[in-house]
């Protein structure tokens, strides 16, 4: 399958932290991807470079055959790699309706269609049809219709992590990296969001990176998974073989179990 | 569908203005033109606010605005109030245009400390501007419309009509703006700049526009005060003049594009109601004034006209 | 709410002003608006020691307790009231006020202002509103120069005249002057003094050196750095037209690092300081009153009169703002009073007024008063310098020199800084 | 040589005038983050306390010496007669608002204080120079100068010092930086952080006053005095970086050295010199010298 992301030789050191070494991955079109590792093992900073908001001190990322390591986070977007947050980046005064209709803004002006003198509802670019409606579809889609007028500030935290999410739609991206979709959000509810995130974001066709501690989530959604350990890839497969590496059981899934124990214990507390 | 209610708004008090203008006394009329001016700084203001930012040296526009009216009239020979306020526009907004590259960069405080900077310098230029008159000002030759003078009786009159028509056209541009999603995005940079940016639009971009509109309306605002006093001097840049923008605008609210000349107005009726009541003691008046609204309407005077905004 | 219902009750209380203060009396009192400092630094140096004489003639005015020529009750047998307004805003809104005062108040006159700016933009609008408005205080020559007006008068005479008057003064009272410095606030008032000073004392002293001119921010409040220059330059003579607070915390600062005993002080308006700081302002400083007025004041039964009285009601001799106010009611008293006869008898007009205080002759407390200038809406006066001199802790005055009008003033048609970069040719 | 000995030593005592005045708003704002406009007033009610007790103390012919003691206790007892009214009385109940909103109010209470002050002393001037010329002078080079300013310099240096002091060094301290860094927070751990503001409020605004009556002695206390001193003590405390104490005194001297150059070597731009400074460090350094770097988001 064609590559449309490829990233080659990255590293970044943050004074005395590793943040990355020697980090190479293409990423398929279509394809889904796990980012896993224990806190600190360099999933979230591979992300910021790739969306642009930290450089690496060397190597080089290219999308669809285009070098865009130098790129600033929003020209980034504006190509079609978004991205959400571990912590939800929300507009806390605007209703959910609004959060969507700011982005879809964005994409119309962006497009040149939403300038001062432009009149009349046009097509959102890729979306086919205005933005009310790409709106309503998006949080449809995201089963968000019932918070339509709620304020973002007011949400319920796995609400916020959706609509989050969704943001990130109205662009309607080639590329999307979901940083830890699912934390703050129960066990239980777990698995729904990310049925519902997924089949979200295949209707609308996009290649996926998403970075998940839960490893059951994994080998459920990822199609592929890359280990980080210490800032380095330390597994590049498909989940069934990359979650029973050794290496990575070490210094991965084992940390992840305890995490998750430690978790538990928290929340029973 | 907002948008619509605000022009049906706009449009009943343009045309209250225009009508019931001869019927006022001369020196209300007075008052309401000099609040209409005033009212297009607080409107500058509150675009800024939107977006979280508050500018305290507003008044570097409004004087610019208000100079350039002046310099036309005492250099050129030029009385044509409407002349006046497209220089008085257009100068800001150049000047704005300019210094906004520096400006779109801060945030919080520092932007509204750096605004004030810049305008206090204007002001020790102007003082020390002998051909400006320094600190004591210049006077600006009596405002005509297309050329004519009009007659003495009517002039407060029409000077009122012709600042009403520039303000209102100035808002409805300006509530068109604030419709489009580059002026949708300020509540948008006023919560969460990450996203903006993540979103693929330039914070910085936003605001320069922003500074420069604001500009723009602050000159037209200057520019309408100066050939209505009739008079100009570097106080218009003096801090405490911002200071009293910020105050109308708080005490107008953000809601609405009205609420500024609104809340302009009523600055204007308090001022006048404290200087009679209490010639020696106005100040507490104004203060005790300012208090009570921000305690009893937080929303600012608006919130007396308008429902609150669900959610 | 509670917020509106105020607003609501102080607008009614505004607007139900105008009608009150129609009282039914005979014949109709006439209405002066009086705009001065009530707060800010001008309040207690100028704004209510005018405020003070202006309650005081007036009161007395109506009594009919002052002395010939002024002897008939109020302005022509009726009444005077007030309406007073603080000077202390911005200029738009001593603009607006103005016409508050003018067509809600509908004041007959108004009488007031202290602060150039205010006089230059209030003066066009007095012409608008067809309304005598005669400025008492402010010094700028610009008014008549750049401008003529029919409604607009000025009772007391220019900065000119005090800087043209200091200059002469410090020739004929240094005969051996070699230098000069000045010390001045970075204002129009402050720079124009200067250099109508700075001028006339390089025609009358041709090789003058001029040291250094020093320009604090108005109100700055700290003038250590500027002491220290002076003390550097050694000037024979410092000029200073400083006023209020900053030239009284000027000679405070300068007491005791003696910079008025090392070089001679020019304070052209320190008559507004020498009782208060009587003991720091070292024997042989140049003060003057901007005019003959509080010490300088002639010998003469008007004289005599205001000073006794305004020393029973406030405690404290008049100093040259109270002169000025006085002078300023009792000139269009006279005005007035010559209208009203040329009248019939019947309440003279607006019109009527200004044509007869147009190019008038009346005596205040500070002597005789021309309206000479300006196409005989300017004052022209003698003007006197002396030294002060400490006398028992008594703060007096020595070798007092007077020096004509004519002497001081430029001629009818000049203006000041061109007379005297002219070399004072009439 | 002798000129520039004159230029720094008039700068410093500026600066230290400048910095007794200013170190209470970046105090304020540090600890609160409220841009406190009644600072201004504080400052002139120190002045007009100290002309009034100073000025009954001296006429009373009480030993001269001590009025100094008399000045500094002015300070303390307008300061507690206002400062908790205010803060107690209406602050506190808005801290919830905007930052502009709260500097708004502190702008309606300066405003009423102007008339207060009007109210309670009236506009006549008030003199009270004998503090002023009791220690003498001193020569520097050729020149005089009062000893009292050495006074100022001291305050400055003490409550400069002092603050540091009580910030880095006491247990006080850690616990008013644990508010400073988190409010929230420190309410969570039990710190009674009402109390801290209230104390901050106060302490705050007595510097200001501090400064308005260490000045009384060298002017003449007026109305309006007060008004000037606020956007001066912004421009240093900006400078320096709001917030930051040795900030307030870098920013200080900044100002008052270049001030005094300005009027040794070039009087004509003293007028906006400060301003012009102000926006050239902010220009370069757009959060201060001293600023605290700006936290990483994601």
């Amino acid at each position: 399958m064609a590559i449309v992301l490829d990233a080659r030789d990255l590293n970044k050191r943050f004074g005395a932290v590793t943040a990355a070494m020697n980090v190479n991955a293409a990423i398929e079109q279509d394809t889904v991807v796990g980012l896993i590792g224990t806190n600190g093992a360099g999933k979230t900073t591979f992300i910021n470079m790739i969306t642009g908001y930290i450089k690496p001190d060397t190597g080089s990322i290219e999308f669809r055959g285009r070098d865009i390591t130098a790129l600033s986070p929003r020209e980034i977007t504006r190509i079609g790699i978004c991205r959400s947050f571990q912590v939800p980046q929300l507009y806390s005064s605007l209703s959910v309706f609004e959060n969507m209709m700011v982005g879809l803004g964005v994409v119309l002006r962006n497009a040149g269609l939403g300038g001062y003198f432009s009149r009349g509802r046009p097509n959102v670019p890729g979306h086919d049809a205005p933005a009310e409606t790409v709106a309503e579809r998006i949080l449809q889609r995201f089963g968000l219709s019932d918070y339509r007028n709620k304020n973002a500030q007011v949400l319920p935290g796995g609400v916020r992590k959706l609509l989050d999410i969704a943001l990130t739609m109205v662009a309607k991206p080639a590329i999307l990296l979901l940083d830890e979709p699912t934390s703050g959000v129960s066990a239980e509810e777990k698995f729904g969001m990310m049925e519902m995130v997924m089949a979200a974001v295949k209707a609308e066709g996009a290649t996926v990176l998403f970075v998940e501690h839960d490893m059951e989530v994994v080998s459920r959604f990822a199609e592929r998974v890359l280990a980080f350990y210490d800032g380095r890839i330390i597994a590049d497969a498909a989940p069934e073989i990359a979650l029973s590496d050794p290496e990575v059981k070490r210094y991965v899934v084992g940390g992840e179990l305890r995490r998750m124990d430690e978790r538990e214990g928290m929340a029973n507390a | 569908m907002r948008s619509d209610r605000t022009l049906l708004i706009l449009g009943i008090v343009l045309l209250a203005v225009v009508g019931a203008g001869p019927l006022l006394p001369q020196w209300a009329m007075f008052i309401v033109t000099i609040a209409i001016a005033k009212g297009l700084v607080a409107l500058a203001l509150m675009l800024q606010l939107r977006a979280g930012l508050v500018s305290f040296g507003q008044a570097l526009y409004y004087c610019i605005g208000a100079y350039s009216a002046g310099s036309l009239g005492r250099f050129f020979g030029i009385s044509d109030m409407l002349l006046q306020m497209l220089t008085g526009c257009f100068m800001a907004a150049l000047i704005a245009y300019v210094l906004g590259f520096l400006l779109a960069r801060y945030r919080g405080i520092f932007y509204g400390l750096l605004s004030l900077a810049l305008s206090m310098i204007l002001y020790g230029l102007l003082v020390k501007s002998k051909a400006l008159g320094s600190t004591d000002g210049i006077n600006i030759l009596p405002s005509t419309v297309f050329g004519i003078r009009p007659d003495q009786e009517y002039v407060r009159h029409i000077v009122l009509v012709a600042g009403c028509a520039v303000a209102f056209l100035a808002t409805l541009l300006v509530n068109r703006y604030l419709n489009t999603p580059l002026g949708q995005l300020a509540a948008a940079i006023k919560d969460n700049e990450i996203r903006v940016e993540y979103m693929g639009a330039s914070v910085r971009d936003a605001i320069h526009v922003k500074y420069v509109i604001a500009a723009a309306l602050s000159g037209i605002g200057g520019a309408l005060a100066a050939t209505t006093v009739g008079h100009i001097d570097p106080d218009m840049a003096y801090w405490t003049t911002s200071g009293e923008f910020i105050f109308i605008t708080i005490l107008a609210g953000t809601r609405s594009v009205v609420a500024p000349f609104l809340g302009a107005l009523i600055f204007g009726i308090i001022h006048t109601v404290a200087f009679d009541i209490s010639p020696n003691t106005w100040q507490m008046t104004l203060g005790i004034a300012l208090l009570l609204v921000i305690v009893f309407l937080p929303d600012g005077l608006w919130s007396l006209f308008a429902r609150r905004k669900v959610g | 709410m509670r917020g509106l219902s105020k607003l609501a009750t102080a607008v009614v209380a505004a607007f139900a002003v105008a009608p009150i203060s129609v009282l039914a009396q005979d014949p109709a009192p006439v209405k002066i608006g009086v705009v001065t400092f009530l707060s800010g630094p001008g309040a207690s140096p100028f704004g209510v020691p005018a405020r003070n004489a202006a309650e005081l003639v007036i009161e007395l005015l109506n009594a009919g307790k002052a002395p010939a020529p002024y002897a008939t009750k109020g302005y022509g047998g009726a009444q005077i009231q007030t309406v007073i307004i603080d000077e202390n805003t911005s200029t738009t809104i001593q603009v607006t006020e103005y016409r508050n005062l003018v067509q809600r108040h509908n004041v007959d006159l108004v009488i007031g202002y202290i602060s150039s700016g205010n006089c230059i933009a209030v003066a066009p609008v007095a012409e608008e509103l067809k309304k005598l408005t005669n400025f008492f205080d402010c010094g700028t020559p610009r008014i008549f120069e750049d401008a003529s007006y029919k409604y607009v008068f000025r009772t007391s005479p220019t900065s000119t005249m005090d800087s043209v008057g200091a200059a002469l003064y410090v020739k004929d009272a240094k005969p051996k002057l070699k230098s000069i410095a000045g010390l001045n606030q970075n204002y129009a008032w402050g720079t124009d003094s200067w250099e109508e000073f700075e001028t006339a004392i390089k025609h009358f002293v041709p090789n003058i050196e001029v040291k250094t001119s020093q320009m604090p921010k108005l109100f700055a409040g700290q003038y250590n750095a500027e002491i220290s220059t002076l003390l550097g330059a050694k000037a024979d003579v410092i000029h200073s037209s400083f006023w209020d607070g900053d030239l009284e915390a000027l000679i405070l600062q300068a007491a005791p690092r003696g910079l008025l005993k090392k070089s001679t002080g020019v304070l052209t308006t320190g008559e507004t300081a020498m009782w208060k700081l009587t003991s720091h302002i070292p024997d042989g400083t140049v003060l003057g009153a901007r005019g003959p007025f509080g010490p300088y004041a002639p010998k003469n039964e008007l004289n005599s009169w205001f000073d006794k009285e305004f020393r029973d009601r406030y405690q404290v001799p008049p100093t040259y703002p109270s002169y000025q106010m006085a002078q300023a009611i009792l000139g269009v008293k006279t005005a007035w009073e010559k209208a009203q006869a040329a009248n019939g008898g019947k309440r003279p007009s607006n019109e009527q007024v200004a044509a007869a205080l147009e190019n008038s002759t009346f005596e205040g407390p500070g002597g005789t008063v021309k309206m000479a200038n300006g196409k005989g809406h300017q004052a022209i006066m003698e003007t006197v310098y002396g030294m002060s001199k400490v006398v028992g802790g008594k703060m007096t005055v020595t070798n007092v020199k007077r020096y004509p009008a004519e002497k001081v003033n430029p001629p009818e048609g000049v203006k000041g800084i061109d007379w005297i970069k002219g070399g004072f040719k009439n | 040589m002798e000129e520039i000995l004159t230029v720094i030593v008039d700068g410093i005592i500026y600066s230290a005038w400048l910095f007794v005045a200013a170190v209470g708003l970046t105090l304020i704002y540090g600890v609160m983050k409220i841009v406190n406009l009644t600072h201004g007033s504080f400052y002139a009610l120190g002045a007009y306390a100290a002309a009034s007790f100073t000025g009954a103390w001296i006429a009373r012919g009480y030993p001269p010496m001590l009025s100094y003691a008399v000045l500094l206790g002015s300070a303390v007892i307008i300061t507690l007669v206002f400062a908790p009214l205010i803060e107690r009385g209406i602050l506190r109940f808005m801290y919830a608002k905007d930052e502009v909103v709260i500097m708004l109010i502190t702008y309606a209470l300066f405003l009423i204080l102007e008339d207060v002050i009007k109210l309670v002393w009236g506009v006549d001037p008030y003199f009270i120079a004998e503090p002023y010329g009791l220690l003498g002078s001193f020569e520097v080079g050729e020149l005089t100068y009062p000893t009292y300013n050495l006074i100022l310099v001291g305050i400055a240096v003490v409550s400069g010092g002092g603050l540091t002091l009580l910030l880095q060094g006491t247990r006080i301290g850690k616990l008013l930086r644990t508010v400073i860094h988190d409010p929230e927070v420190s309410r969570a751990m039990g710190i009674n952080v009402d109390r801290f503001y209230l104390i901050t409020f106060t302490f705050g605004s007595f510097l200001a006053a501090l400064g308005g009556a260490f000045t009384a002695p060298t002017v003449s206390v007026v109305p309006g005095l007060g008004v000037e001193i606020i956007v001066l003590s912004f421009a240093v405390i900006v400078i320096g970086g709001m917030g930051s104490l040795p900030g307030a005194a870098l920013g200080a001297v900044i100002v008052g050295l270049v001030r005094s150059a300005a009027i040794h070597y070039a009087p004509a731009v003293e007028l906006f010199v400060i301003y012009f400074v102000m926006a050239l460090v902010l220009a370069f350094r757009p959060r201060g010298l001293f600023s605290l770097a700006e936290p990483r988001k994601i």
